[in-house]
């Protein structure tokens, strides 16, 4: 039998802190590189029951990448990577001034979520302004997939030999 | 003083070198015929290097072993396959996705690596055909984890991944989100036309991973357990004696194996860019290990060296042949059979080359002995 | 000098049995730092069982273990591995190489026990990721061989080496292992060339001369007288006598090595006068055959008709070689011709075809269908070589295996022979050895040959059965005059069985003698004198 | 009871396991609505179909060549023979016995040269045998392309060259067997001349491992250096063993097209060695030891499972992971059978 000192020696340590780097980067890795889609959405809406009225122009950048301009009932989606982002809106108000809102950072919980630029537009905290968004699942055009089949056909040597490797 | 060579020699060099020679005559051939242009073919053979070397490459440690070809490499490439799916269905996107799908694959391909090693324990003699039992067996698995796990049992929900009756993973997955992201990470073009395309291009930090894995075996070979692995292969009982523990040695030299192949799987596919759930795999492992033997590489004895020379060799030959066949017979389909003819032919002749030489060094003895009495007799 | 007066290795009334059998009696013997030790003895004699114990290998282990005390530095030692003699110092290099081809000298030398660069990466992939100091391991295996003082270019692969720098690589690893204090070498110069063995001496002297004890075991015995301090002869698990090297023989060692009290000199059996007849059955030129460990290099032989003949001779000198050669089972040349007429080589068939016959010493390997049963067994040759026990159908287009003459000729040979068995269709790998022994007779006498060869009759079986299998062979030679040729370690048993013995060494017939010539002379041809010196 | 474990033992427990599940399987069986004399009359039609192949594997297990994972080379034989039976244009019975004679020439220059190869590579058997077949296919594949075929049967429309990838065994000898002597009970059919078909070669290879020759080649795979010490002449006796597979293959694939009714060209034979190995192992045999008992047992168990399993699981489950089940099932067997200690010989 080894004893607690043999088995607990540095090079478990070292092993142990190995262990726990890869699972950190794995867990970094997770967050880091998970794309998440981002609605923006120039749409009515309603929140906490209040009704916030579409914008009829604005101008949105998400992470500083290339402005979008909007127009009422526009709705544009952005892949974005990590879970915290910014948005810059500038919007013309009622007298046709351009107004730059300031930069709002907000966190994305979901795989799809929809902000609301008129809600941020009035000031609302940028949780408030996101929505999970929940994808319709599109009928399927093409006659569905059967893997079974795939699987008796690759057994009996088809597909084999026009592959490109 | 300048070497005589003899017929002898040159006999004894064409032997030991048959396979890579019918390569270079049949692709001198070929390229004539084909017609395609210098530049579209380096720059296929670069792309084929990318995608495969790091595959070749992981057959390397079990030869060195004294275990033959690894067709259970295929085992690995489930690993890096079940990784890419994993990450797929969450949207990981880019090279972080790839390194955690490395992460996720490396236990899968351990435990596979374990599991196949300790089979190939038990046969030992026959490790070769029974890893290629062993990766049809472990095929079956793997389906059977994909197709009715991966849903119910696993949860995954993805619908990118997942059949829409909400198990069993789509035949075909789309890789864009991590499609070519180490090889467009840094990526030199050269000779491109005005639009910006067609050219050579060189995808440097995929360069830099492969020339790394080099690095690798080269430092391996020279640490205690790839010394080990080299005695272990040379004869098992003389390194049991000495003290070696010859069946980790063994499971340790396919795991690494594997473990490698999970990593090449996964560099594979991000530069095709489409996962064959039920496909990719199974015959990756025929592909690596007919270009390694392409390359000179024997049974028992492979190079970095001939990795390269195998992957440019084969492919080439992959890449012309239907070309050919078209431009020759107005087939080409014939082509296609011609080089699934010549992948498994290769690796036909090269395993019978190999038992046959075996044999002759063992009838050597019995010549040297004659040779022996005939000179005492003329003393 | 004090040191030198304590024994090193002392063994107290060391015995040991397998199976009931006592195979080692009463061993005493001690042995100081820095002498050389011969120990001498036939196949058999229990040289390689007391090694054995000093190693504490498995196999003592596994059968009871031994009597007696095995003391190092007056101190009693009970090895549970060789690993722990290892680390007393007590090293040995084995008749068989073990040595990997495709490695050097060096590498060779320190296998498994290479100096190494301590890397980070050991912290996580373990000891076996540091790589291999190339410089020290070339230094440390440089250091073995100076200290043991030959030639050999450590860079060498082993593979390109001969014999004797490999036996130098062997020498050399046990030698760099620390602490080493005392060496066994088990017959090293066996291989060696008359050059190489001089070399070898000198450099046995060399390490006794820096305090390191050697055990040498030889059947050279000039070598002893050259390099020994003192001479254990050993005979039938016993040690018959202690010698100073210096006041001993050649003829004295031999004597002892082979002889028998003077009661058991003269062979038991009546050597019933009998004329055989000059005339040659076979006559065998210039053979040779390439059976690994048995190699025969030149063998001249002449077999009379109606005679046993035995063909004696220490292991590895290639008495097994001779039959198996002419049988067709190695790679073979030179002339071998039965009756006048030539027989063809390398064609087991052609043997056969000619009316010769083969017990092989491998009775599991080659003597028997283990998995099939005892009529399968004597049958097979019969059926397939004479076309006996079929039925023909369809004017000898079918022939068709005759399941009642096969199951006749098997009844008849196990009660004849005494077999032990419960049917004649149980299965030849579940019969005892000497059983076993009689099938592979039965099989033999069951294709009625004009010439046996049998080879190793005896071998691994009890001593009843030893009798039953020699009388078997006895009676077969005179009821039906078939000529025998019969191989064997066991002088004594050729003597009791045999009109004429051969010897063999080093592959070649080093004399030929009547079976009731003392023992010492086969002794004397055994060991390497040839006929005129034995005389 | 020591008596009964040694056999339970002898039997092996992966195949203790397998016969469990396909015993359960027929009782499970009406309850989900399947009529078990319809399984039946399958799992009969589909052993006659197959059961010479696997038939095919003795002789090569008998002379120590191992498993014959080269089958595919038997099988190509044979679809020569058939495509040359369908090309001369004769139909009914007289095709099928044509296809057999024109394969026969094939199978056994095809098995002389294939026996000349294992021969030289002795101890690396398998894992050739199995490259052989796969090259051998891919090489026909070539073949079937430009061979000069004018059948219109069989050719592409299209192009008039190059045969189709499946062709049709109708109007020349599908059901040939299947139908001829078939005995009717119920739902029960029983098809005696393909059993008897069956029936005549097994009793045809039975008949020769009792004559002199047979008698040699299971000493040489038994123990080839006394079968050598005996002065049999090994390689001649494994030549022999592997032209016999090979043609005992070729009429097995016959014998299967007139059931399935498809001419399979192309990569159809490539995997076709697999489920015939994995059958005679379930059945018992080991890597050097068969009989035809074994080929019996083995054939109806594998065909059991491969028939049983979709209908049944399909309508207990509503999934049908058969096939999934079949690859584990089957490439399992042979694993075990190539890492048993027993048997390691070669």
């Amino acid at each position: 039998m080894k004893s607690a000192k043999e088995i607990f020696d540095i090079r478990f340590f070292v092993r142990l802190a190995c262990i726990v780097v890869i699972i950190a980067l794995a867990v970094f890795l997770y967050n880091f590189g998970k794309e998440r889609t981002l609605l923006v959405d120039n749409w009515t809406i309603e929140i906490n029951g209040t009704s916030y009225r579409a914008e009829d122009w604005a101008k949105v950048s998400v992470d500083g990448q290339k402005a979008q301009e909007y127009s009422p009932r526009m709705r544009i989606s952005f892949p974005l990577r990590g879970r915290t982002h910014t948005i810059a809106i500038t919007y013309d108000d009622k007298s046709f001034n351009e107004i730059e809102l300031p930069v709002v950072e907000f966190k994305l919980e979901h795989d799809s979520s929809l902000i609301s630029i008129p809600a941020l537009v009035a000031g609302l905290p940028a949780e408030e302004c996101i929505q999970e968004f929940i994808v319709q699942p599109a009928p399927e055009a093409a006659a569905e997939e059967n893997p079974e089949e795939a699987i008796a056909e690759q057994d009996a040597g088809f597909g084999d030999m026009t592959m490109e490797i | 003083m300048r070497k005589e060579i003899t017929s002898k020699d040159v006999r004894k060099f064409l032997s030991n070198n048959i396979v890579p020679i019918i390569f270079i005559v049949l692709c001198a051939v070929c390229i004539p015929v084909a017609g395609y242009t210098g530049q579209y073919l380096v720059d296929q053979i670069i792309t084929r290097i990318v995608r495969n070397s790091f595959l070749v490459l992981s057959l390397l440690i079990p030869i060195m072993a004294g275990m033959g070809l690894n067709f259970g490499m295929t085992l690995g490439a489930m690993a890096g396959q079940i990784g890419l799916i994993f990450v797929t269905s969450w949207n990981i996107v880019s090279i972080p996705g790839l390194l955690l799908a490395a992460i996720i694959a490396t236990p899968i391909a351990v435990v596979l690596g374990w599991f196949c090693g300790s089979m190939l324990n038990k046969a030992k003699g026959r490790e070769m055909i029974t890893s290629y039992m062993i990766s049809f067996f472990m095929n079956g698995v793997y389906q059977l984890v994909v197709l009715y796990g991966m849903g119910p049992v696993i949860p995954l929900s993805n619908s990118r991944v997942i059949l829409p009756r909400g198990y069993g993973v789509r035949n075909t997955i789309d890789l864009l989100s991590v499609r070519k992201s180490i090889d467009n990470f840094w990526a030199i073009r050269l000779f491109t036309d005005e639009n910006g395309t067609g050219g050579i291009t060189i995808p440097v930090l995929t360069f830099i991973l492969i020339i790394a894995l080099c690095l690798v075996i080269v430092w391996f070979r020279k640490t205690k357990i790839g010394q080990d692995m080299r005695a272990v292969g040379q004869d098992m009982e003389v390194a049991r004696e000495a003290g070696i523990k010859v069946e980790r040695t063994r499971i340790l030299a396919i795991i690494i194996s594997t473990v490698f192949a999970a990593y090449g799987m996964i560099i594979y596919l991000s530069n095709m860019g489409t996962l064959n759930t039920y496909n990719s795999h199974s015959q990756i492992g025929m592909f690596s290990i007919a270009a390694l033997l392409v390359g000179g590489a024997s049974v028992s004895k492979a190079s970095i060296k001939n990795v390269f020379l195998g992957i440019i060799l084969f492919h080439l030959m992959f890449i012309l042949t239907p070309q050919a066949g078209r431009n020759l017979i107005g087939q080409a389909q014939i082509g296609e059979f011609f080089r699934v003819f010549v992948s498994y032919g290769v690796i036909t002749l090269s395993l019978v080359l190999y038992e046959i030489r075996t044999r002759r060094e063992k009838a050597e003895s019995a010549r040297n002995l004659a040779l022996g009495q005939k000179q005492e007799e003329k003393a | 000098m004090s040191e030198m007066s304590k024994s090193l290795l002392e063994m107290q009334n060391v015995s040991k049995e397998y199976n009931g059998n006592p195979v080692l009696k009463d061993v005493n013997f001690s042995l100081n730092a820095g002498e050389v030790l011969g120990l001498v003895g036939e196949n058999g004699a229990g040289k390689s069982t007391l090694m054995n114990i000093l190693f504490g290998m498995d196999v003592i282990h596994q059968t009871g273990g031994y009597g007696g005390k095995v003391l190092i530095d007056g101190q009693e030692v009970k090895f549970a591995s060789p690993l722990d003699a290892l680390k007393a110092g007590i090293g040995m290099v084995h008749q068989e190489f073990s040595l990997l081809p495709g490695f050097t000298a060096a590498e060779n030398i320190l296998l498994n026990r290479e100096p190494e660069n301590k890397s980070v990466l050991s912290l996580v992939f373990g000891d076996r990721a540091n790589t291999i100091d190339r410089k020290d391991l070339q230094k440390q295996a440089i250091a073995a061989i100076t200290k043991l003082g030959v030639q050999l270019d450590p860079d060498m692969l082993v593979s390109e080496m001969p014999v004797g720098h490999k036996q130098f690589t062997e020498i050399s690893r046990e030698i760099s292992k620390s602490a080493i204090r005392l060496l066994v070498l088990d017959e090293p110069t066996a291989v060696l060339t008359e050059k190489e063995a001089e070399m070898l001496l000198k450099a046995i002297r060399n390490l006794a001369d820096q305090g390191i004890s050697v055990i040498f075991i030889t059947h050279r015995l000039q070598e002893i007288l050259d390099v020994c301090n003192k001479v254990v002869v050993m005979r039938d698990g016993r040690i018959i006598k202690e010698l100073e090297a210096a006041d001993t023989s050649i003829a004295e060692m031999a004597k002892l090595m082979v002889g028998r009290e003077v009661s058991t000199d003269k062979p038991k059996q009546d050597h019933d006068e009998r004329k055989i007849s000059d005339k040659i059955v076979l006559s065998v030129n210039n053979l040779w055959v390439d059976m690994p460990g048995e190699t025969v290099r030149d063998v001249n032989l002449e077999v009379r008709d109606g005679e046993i003949l035995g063909i004696g001779g220490l292991a590895g000198q290639g008495k097994l070689g001779i039959p198996n050669g002419i049988m067709g089972l190695f790679p073979a040349g030179g002339k071998v011709t039965l009756n006048g007429s030539e027989i063809p080589l390398n064609n087991p068939r052609a043997c056969l075809d000619s009316s010769l016959a083969f017990v092989s010493e491998d009775r599991r390997g080659v003597g028997l269908l283990l998995d099939e049963s005892l009529e399968w067994n004597i049958a097979f040759p019969a059926m397939q070589i004479q076309n006996k026990f079929l039925k023909n159908y369809l004017g000898g287009l079918i022939k068709w295996r005759d399941q009642a003459a096969i199951k006749e000729v098997t009844e008849k040979y196990i009660s004849q022979l005494q077999i032990k068995c419960t049917s004649s269709t149980q299965k030849a790998k579940e019969l005892s050895g000497g059983n076993q022994q009689k099938i592979c007779l039965a099989k033999a006498f069951a294709l009625e040959p004009k010439l046996l060869f049998v080879s190793e009759p005896t071998r691994g079986i009890d001593i009843g059965a030893k009798a039953l299998v020699l009388q078997a062979l006895r009676e077969y030679n005179r009821k039906n005059g078939v000529t025998i040729v019969m191989i064997s370690s066991e002088l004594e048993e050729l003597r009791q069985i045999c009109d004429r013995i051969a010897i063999i060494t080093d592959g070649a017939v080093s004399g030929i003698l009547p079976a009731d010539r003392p023992s010492e002379d086969f002794g004397m041809l055994m060991v390497g004198k040839t006929k005129k010196e034995a005389m | 009871m020591d008596r009964a474990m040694e056999i339970l033992k002898g039997f092996g427990l992966p195949r203790l396991i397998i016969t469990l599940f396909l015993v359960a399987l027929f009782i499970i069986a009406p309850f989900a609505g399947i009529s078990v004399t319809a399984s039946i009359t399958d799992v009969l039609g589909r052993f006659g179909q197959n059961a010479i192949m696997v038939l095919a594997m003795v002789p090569m297990i008998h002379s120590g060549c191992g498993l014959n994972f080269g089958l595919p080379l038997g099988i190509i034989s044979g679809l020569l023979g058939a495509t040359l039976a369908i090309e001369t244009g004769i139909h009914g019975p007289v095709s099928f016995i044509l296809a057999i004679l024109y394969s026969t020439p094939f199978a056994i220059i095809l098995g002389w040269g294939y026996g000349k190869l294992l021969n030289r590579v002795k101890g690396g058997e398998m894992m050739i045998a199995t490259y052989v077949g796969f090259s051998s296919v891919a090489f026909m594949s070539i073949m079937w392309l430009i061979l000069p075929y004018s059948s219109p049967t069989m050719v592409w429309g299209y192009t008039g060259q190059g045969l189709r990838t499946t062709i049709s065994t109708e109007g020349f000898y599908y059901h040939i067997l299947r139908d001829t002597l078939s005995i009717n009970i119920g739902h029960l059919s029983i098809s005696l001349a393909e059993i008897l078909f069956f029936a005549f070669f097994a009793f045809i290879i039975w008949a020769f491992l009792h004559t002199k020759t047979g008698t040699a080649m299971t000493a040489v795979g038994s123990n080839p250096v006394f079968a050598r010490a005996s002065g049999i002449n090994i390689d001649r006796q494994r030549t022999l063993s592997v032209i016999m597979s090979t043609w005992l293959g070729a009429l097995g694939i016959l014998c299967y097209q007139q059931g399935y009714g498809f001419v399979q060209l192309y990569q159809g034979p490539m995997y076709m060695a697999m489920p015939a190995v994995s059958a005679i192992l379930i059945g018992g045999a080991s890597v050097n030891k068969a009989n035809i008992t074994n080929v019996i047992i083995g054939t109806i168990l594998y065909q059991g499972i491969v028939s049983m399993t979709p209908s049944v699981m399909n309508s207990l489950i509503h999934t049908d992971m058969s096939e999934v089940l079949r690859i584990i099932v089957s490439n399992g067997m042979i694993l075990y059978a190539l890492t048993r200690k027993t048997g390691a010989s070669r």
